[in-house]
């Protein structure tokens, strides 16, 4: 199966439903499709808007390549990640991926690795704006994070 | 030879630029190299880089560790752990 | 956290969109939300449409009792089950489960476990209608779907 | 005892029928009686449950082993394993 991979780096907004559509759209093989949006928080109201910085061209390259090796360890469809930058109110999405494929199983493994990894390896950058005009600052990794990449490290994950 | 660098986050706000070209010295090798190297440059620099070891780089945009070579590359970035999804 | 719960059965298609959205909607703690889709698969050309019955009342009830398990095990913000009934073609979209949290971790697991659960414990069964015009069977349970929901038991899943 | 029974997908199919209304003797405890004596109606319903160990029932709606108590119950429901998803 070729997987039909789109990576998009933008301002806007995007829409689930056409970027699942893109994947789906004239093809009969397609039984599952998991699409995941990650919002902006106001973590308990403190949060007025986070900043997102990115490294254009970079940012595209590195999402391109987590993309092709899920692309190598699942057999997909179709795999689409669209990552915003700017500023991000709470409520707002951030990012989506979407993984389409022939079973359930790959579609829920390529979506989450693709997350993981992203959160880990895709040069984006996160900065508080405040609800108390208070100095925002950046957020910072987490370990939480490089344990959920790790782990598809540490299985075969078929 | 010629280099471009970039930064980013609060890498980039404790240099106070974005982008430059440098010119390092021919001894300095590696990633790693050029941090400290850049480092004795001013305090701005020193800020950005006191803890090297959380500093992530990218040669060409691709992730590479402190001790990747700098030879042949066009773009050298440096940034703080990653936060985005 | 409490946990908005909404299952359908429906025989008309969904909007995973509005579905998302409803659960969501006016809310700041959600980060992270996955909706899945289950579509109708033409099996390399051979199925021309599947035939789903349900058992009404118990449809819903069952799957409302599989969703409160997941709302018991994952902070959730919610979580929606929309089946459909009736002739399906391939293509169009069975099934559709979205959950919503504050962590991305909880969003896909719950999703997931939902799905499982669903495939082996909600009564539907699938009869084919065959493209060549032979007679289609009633689709076999398969011993995959036991397996995944089974896999939920010997894991606590946090 | 009066109670409603309901058939699903091809244990419907072989039993001719989707729904009835049947009074099993006294001695008829659970749902594995229940399945033992429909077999003895008919062809149908012996073809339905010739092998009671791929049989499902559901007790008012709610999934049940066959050693489970009929007695209460208002719906005893018989089909396949479940295909749903």
């Amino acid at each position: 199966m070729s997987c039909t991979i789109r990576i998009r780096i933008q301002r806007e907004a995007f829409d689930t439903e056409s970027e699942t559509a893109f994947l789906t759209g004239g093809r009969k093989d397609v039984g599952a499709t998991v699409a995941f949006t990650g919002l902006c928080r106001d973590e308990g109201g403190t949060l007025k808007a986070l900043h997102l910085e990115h490294y254009p061209g970079m940012a595209e390259a590195e999402i391109g390549r987590i993309a092709e090796q899920a692309a190598e360890r699942w057999q997909l469809a179709g795999l689409t990640a669209v990552h915003r930058y700017g500023r991000l109110a709470p409520g707002e999405p951030i990012v989506l991926v979407v993984a389409a494929a022939t079973h359930r199983k790959a579609a829920f493994e390529a979506a989450s690795f693709l997350m993981d990894y992203l959160k880990t390896r895709a040069p984006f950058w996160k900065k508080e704006e405040r609800s108390d005009g208070s100095k925002g600052e950046w957020v910072e990794a987490k370990e939480a994070d490089d344990e959920a990449a790790a782990r598809w490290r540490s299985t075969n994950g078929k | 030879m010629s280099l471009d660098l970039r930064y980013f986050a609060w890498v980039r706000e404790r240099i106070g630029h974005a982008e430059e070209t440098v010119e390092p010295p021919a001894e300095i090798a590696t990633v790693g190299e050029l941090i400290a190297w850049l480092s004795a440059r001013d305090e701005g620099y020193a800020a950005a880089f006191a803890v090297p070891e959380v500093i992530r780089a990218a040669r060409d945009q691709e992730h590479v560790e402190h001790d990747a070579p700098i030879e042949g590359a066009r773009e050298i970035a440096f940034f703080p752990p990653m936060t985005g999804g």
